[in-house]
Parts: C-alpha cells; structure tokens; sequence
C-alpha cells in the first residue's frame, strides 16, 4: 500500500498527466477547424505545461519552488490576455469572411472590410455631435 | 489511510480532467465545448490546490470563473449575432458567400476529416511520449526553493511568491504587464466603440445581486491584494477580481455605459508598466540596478507597484472584454 | 476527522464527474449551463473540505473568489453585450431536430 | 468530541442534498424542473457542509468568511437559475425530454 502510494506521488502523476493534456491540446489543434476551439486546444495545451512544471516544483520533501509558482502565475495572465485578443480576432475574421474558419485564400475582394462601430452602431455619428458640443 | 485516500482524490480529479478536456475538444457543438472548458477551469483549480500552489489556485479561480468563461460566452453570442445578420442580409452587404451552412457553421464545427487522423494521431502521441519519458527520467532536483529562503530577508515582503514576482525576478512581471498591454493595444487596433447602450434587467434579481456582489468583489480584491505580502494572493489575483467585477457590470448594465474619456483611462491602463519602470530606472541610477530597490525600501516600493498594477490589470481585462477603443480617441 | 473530509471530498468530485453527462448530453444550452452552475458550488464545497482535510486556511479565500464569481457566467450567457440581440435566431431549434452526432446518448 | 460529532452529521446531510442535486440534474425531464434539483443543492447543501465546518472553525473572522461564502453562493444560484430560465423562455430553447 505505502509503495503505491510513493509510486502515485503528486510529483510524478500531475506532470505525466500534464504531458497528456498537452499532446491532446495538441491533437486538438492540428484536427479541429473552428477558431474558437483552437483557442480552447491551445489553452488545454498552456494548462498542460502549467501542471508539468508545478508537478516538478512540488516533488520532495520541503515547502515546493516559488520560482516555478511565480513563473505560472505570470503565464497564467498573459495566457487569459493572448486568449482574449485571439477571440476579438476570431470575432472580427468571422465580420469578414462569414466563417469563423482559417480560409486557404484571402477573403474575397468585396467583402466589407470598415469599421465595427459603424455596422454595429448606428448611432454614431450622433454621438460624435454629442460628443463635441 | 489519508494518504492513499489522497492518492484516489489526485486519479479521480486527473482522469475527470483529462476526460473533460478530451470530450471538450471533440464537441461538436461549441457551447458545449465552452461548458466543458469552464468546468475544465474548475478542476483545475482544483489540481493547483494539490500541488500545493494556493496562490495559482487563486488566479486560477478569478480567471476561470470570472474572466475565460464570461470572454468564451460573450465571443459564441457575437459570432451567432454575425452569421445571422449576414443571412438576413442587410441593404449594404453583399450576399453571403459562405452560403445557407454558415449559420450552422458559426456554433457547430463538423467531425474533422478521416485522412487527418492518422498524422495528428502520431504527431501527438510522439509529442507527448518523448515528454512523458523525459519527466521520468528527470534526475531529483532541489529547485530554487533553499536560494530564495535564504534572500527572503531582503526582499521586503513575507510571502516567497510576492518576493520572487516583485523583486528577484521583477523582470518577469514587467515584462509580463507590458505584454498584456500590447494584447489590448491588438484588440483596440480592431474597432472602435461609442458607446454600450443599457439594458435594464427585466426583473429585480439581477440589479439586487450586483449590489450585493459589486462591494463584496472590490473588498475582496484589496483584501487580496493586502493578503499577498504574507500569503497566498497578490497583484495579479487581485486585478482579475476587480477585472470580474468590472465585467460583470458591463454585462449588466445597469444604465447606458458611455466609454470611458480617453486620458484617465490610458493613464489607468498603463500605470502598473510606467510606475514599475520608473521605479526601475530610480533603481538603475542609485545603484541596485534596473528594478532592483535598496532593502530598506524594498517593502513601500513593491506595495505601490503592487496597487498600480492591480488597477491596470483590472482596467485592462475589462478593456480586453469590450475589445474595441473608446470612440473618443479618434479626433 | 481528516480522514473523514478527504472521502467527503471525494464523494463530492465524483457527483462531479457524474453530473458531466448532463453537459454532455445537454439537450439545451440552459441545461448545460445549470450543470456548470452546480459545479461551481460543488468545487467551493471541496475546496473547504480540502483546507480542513490539508489544512491550508489560504484555501477558504479560493473558495471565497469562486463564491464571488461564480454568476459572472451565467450573466455572461444571458446578457450578450454590444451587438443587438438578434430576434427569432433558430439556430437551437434547426439543430435540435439532428441528432448531434457527437451525442453520448 | 460533541462538535466532531455535529460536524460530521452535518456534513453527511450535506452530501445527501448534493447527490439528489446531482440525481436531479440528471434525472429531471426538463430544464425548469432541473433548476429545482439545482437550487436545493446549492442552499441546504452548502448551507449544512458550511455550517458543518463552522463548528470546526478557529475563530469570529473564519466563522464570517464561511458565512458570507454561502450568502454569495446563495446569491449566485438564485441569479443563475433566473437568468437561465429567463434565457430559455425568451429564446424558445424549450425542450422536454419525453
């Protein structure tokens, strides 16, 4: 019983199960289309590192590495702020293209390429009176 | 007994999130992926806890459950909001080229094809075998733990992760409040906004509930940020509470949300970057080197950086939220 | 007594895993969310046995931000912001009649 | 050792409302029967573990921050399970499963 327990230590189990969640991060990502999913594989990805590197920063006796923490938490934040830029992105491609897929070409010629707050927004040019009065 | 029993907690959280995150990424549809990825977020959580990392917990928690989740949602109602309008065709549109699948193709991503199956299997199990045999074969190390006890005493502050994120290596998370910048600055480069109308609850509950849990957020946040030169919490915990808060009323909306005018705001957004690089240089010219502090000065000078980058991690995810500039800026 | 906490704690992770198969299933996105809903008091529930069961009081103020944030999800999945609500969007029903071919039924 | 006791008895009667949650969710035909099963969860079941572990707790300040951790959980259920009804009314999501 006491063996398995050392076999099955956090610090061996959390990093294996880190490793697994970045090559289905990654098998996600090479196999799925719609943007947004592959954000989501790419996070499931960043998760997976985050728990190798924790799961090695626990092992031992002792309080476990803060450097290690330190880093995560840093990743951690720009990770959720690389995410939202990568969702407006999405938002704005599907504006163009009607498809929130990678397209092998450029969108087409025609397709509207201005400003949001123009279709999304109508009232804005009187705002802007608003605005300046 | 508790230690096997710790064992059995550990595989059934591993297996849960290996099991969510696998039928995350083959869902179909992407609602339910989002669910999924929410949930993921949780146990999560859930896992920092047991290796030992309360304070990622803690980040984890505000981010997970206030901030991914809220962006995830919002980002599927703006893509359905697209595809529908694209249908209906509106006067000044040309049609639709993606054709009469787009609608299901905004929400629902089709089976990926067969041929792909084969080569992405093998990419991923030879990724992820050359990791999991390098992890176990990884020789038994010490890690940083002894070197940053032993300096704690210059650092300032009480608690090793605030010592090693503010003042060993600051570098970091400078580097780190810059790119955050940088992400909103390519979301602002996208669009512009005039203003988010109101939109007045259709009941009572809503405006009750963010009276109670507005206040409650912004004393949890400071009690956060306050806890982490002791223990577990800090700056970054902190901003993603308050950033929640903030969403949660751009969400809500109580009454018409003019966006913000354009000085106090960008002053806001870059306050934690340009403070901690002016502490930085002040470092560089007395001597302890670029954002080094002389000891004795160590503990007000991580507070003040803590509290600015506090307020522009905040502004910052809630900007990232919005995902277009105040309409104000153009002139 | 810690022993105690940790089946506690297991016991809860597990109707965890059991209540996934209503997201998977779903049929609706209300219920997919209410089942998030329930996890998130399930995970502040394990994450206080936990602090007792490792006692690491830093783990009631996880529990406390998970409290605090636990509707900003479901605000977030009703009120959609900036783009006007589309009126009569049958994407939910169209698809409701397929079977969803990646359903665990 | 009276305290244990209590504790224990609590937060076993917790767990049962957390299970018929669990059942509920599961078993329910459709959404607005499931926010039942939901809520219940959410109240008596926290509220019991909570009130549980307060016997156990070291001080004023801890027994407070248990207490408001089930308000804003109470806060937070009773919203969802309105917004999410609300949402399936308005948007004709409805859908029984027999």
């Amino acid at each position: 019983m006491e063996w398995l327990a050392q076999q099955l230590a956090p610090g061996l189990i959390y990093p294996t199960a880190g490793a697994i969640l970045f090559a289905l991060g990654l098998y996600g990502l090479i196999r799925r289309h719609h943007l947004v999913l592959r954000i989501l594989a790419l996070n499931i990805m960043g998760s997976g590192v985050f728990m190798v590197l924790l799961g090695i920063a626990a092992r031992g006796e002792g309080p476990p590495d803060p450097v290690a923490q330190a880093l995560t938490l840093t990743g951690i934040v720009v990770a959720v702020s690389a995410t939202a830029f990568a969702l407006a992105l999405v938002v704005r491609l599907t504006r163009i293209t009607g498809q929130a897929v990678m397209l092998p070409g450029p969108p087409d010629d025609h397709a509207p390429v201005d400003d949001i707050s123009r279709e999304e927004h109508a009232p804005s040019a009187e705002y802007d009176r608003e605005h300046r009065e | 007994m508790s230690d096997l029993l710790l064992v059995v907690f550990d595989l059934v959280l591993l297996v849960g999130l290996l099991g969510v995150a696998w039928r995350c990424l083959a869902s179909t549809d992407l609602f339910r992926a989002v669910v999924l990825f929410i949930t993921f977020g949780l146990l999560l959580a859930l896992a920092w806890v047991r290796l030992e990392a309360p304070d990622i917990a803690l980040a984890e928690a505000a981010i997970g459950a206030g901030i991914t989740g809220a962006l995830l949602l919002v980002t599927l109602e703006r893509l359905r909001s697209i595809v529908v309008e694209r249908r209906r065709g509106q006067p000044d549109e040309p049609p639709d080229p993606a054709g009469a699948d787009a609608l299901l193709h905004a929400l629902h991503d089709p089976p990926p094809p067969r041929r792909t199956f084969v080569p992405a299997l093998t990419f991923a199990l030879v990724v992820g075998g050359l990791m999991v045999t390098a992890l176990w074969h990884q020789p038994d190390a010490v890690g940083l733990e002894p070197v940053v006890d032993e300096h704690m005493d210059v650092s300032g502050v009480d608690h090793p992760i605030t010592a090693v994120l503010l003042n060993f290596r600051a570098y970091d998370t400078f580097l780190e409040l810059a790119i955050v910048l940088i992400a909103l600055l390519g979301a602002w480069s996208l669009g512009r906004y005039d203003r988010l109308p109101a939109r007045p609850a259709p009941g009572p509950i809503l405006p009750g509930t963010l009276r109670l849990l507005v206040p409650v957020a912004i004393v949890t946040g400071v009690y956060i940020l306050w806890a982490g030169s002791h223990a577990p919490g800090g700056a970054f915990q902190a901003g993603a509470i308050l950033g929640a808060a903030g969403i949660l009323l751009v969400l809500a909306r109580p009454r018409d949300l003019p966006m913000a005018p354009s000085s106090p705001l960008r002053l806001g957004l870059a306050a934690g970057v340009a403070l901690f690089l002016a502490i930085g240089i002040v470092g560089l010219l007395i001597g302890p080197g670029l954002l080094g502090y002389p000891p004795a000065w160590a503990y007000p000078l991580i507070i003040v950086i803590e509290v600015a980058a506090t307020l522009s991690i905040a502004l910052t995810l809630v900007a990232l939220f919005i995902a277009g500039r105040p309409a104000g800026d153009d002139r | 007594m810690t022993t105690f906490y940790l089946v506690a704690a297991i016991f809860l992770l597990a109707t965890i895993l059991l209540g996934l198969i209503r997201v998977l299933r779903g049929p609706g996105s209300g219920d997919r969310m209410l089942a998030a809903q329930l996890f998130g008091t399930t995970g502040v529930t394990i994450l206080l046995l936990l602090s007792m069961t490792l006692e690491t009081p830093a783990l009631v103020d996880v529990a406390l931000v998970f409290a605090l944030l636990a509707v900003v999800a479901a605000v977030a999945f009703v009120r959609q912001h900036g783009l006007p609500e589309p009126s009569g969007t049958p994407i939910h029903q169209r698809h409701g009649q397929k079977k969803d071919p990646d359903d665990d039924r | 050792m009276i305290a244990n006791t209590l504790t224990v008895i609590l937060i076993l009667a917790g767990l049962v409302f957390f299970a018929a949650g669990t059942a509920g969710l599961l078993r329910f035909p459709d959404v607005y029967s499931r926010l039942h099963a939901l809520t219940k969860a959410d109240n008596v079941g926290l509220g019991l573990v909570i009130l549980g572990l307060m016997l156990q707790a070291g001080g004023p300040a801890d027994i407070l921050k248990l207490f408001l951790i089930w308000v804003l959980v109470l806060a937070a259920g009773t919203t969802a399970a309105h917004m999410v009804a609300q949402r399936t009314w308005t948007h004709g999501e409805f859908e029984s499963d027999r």
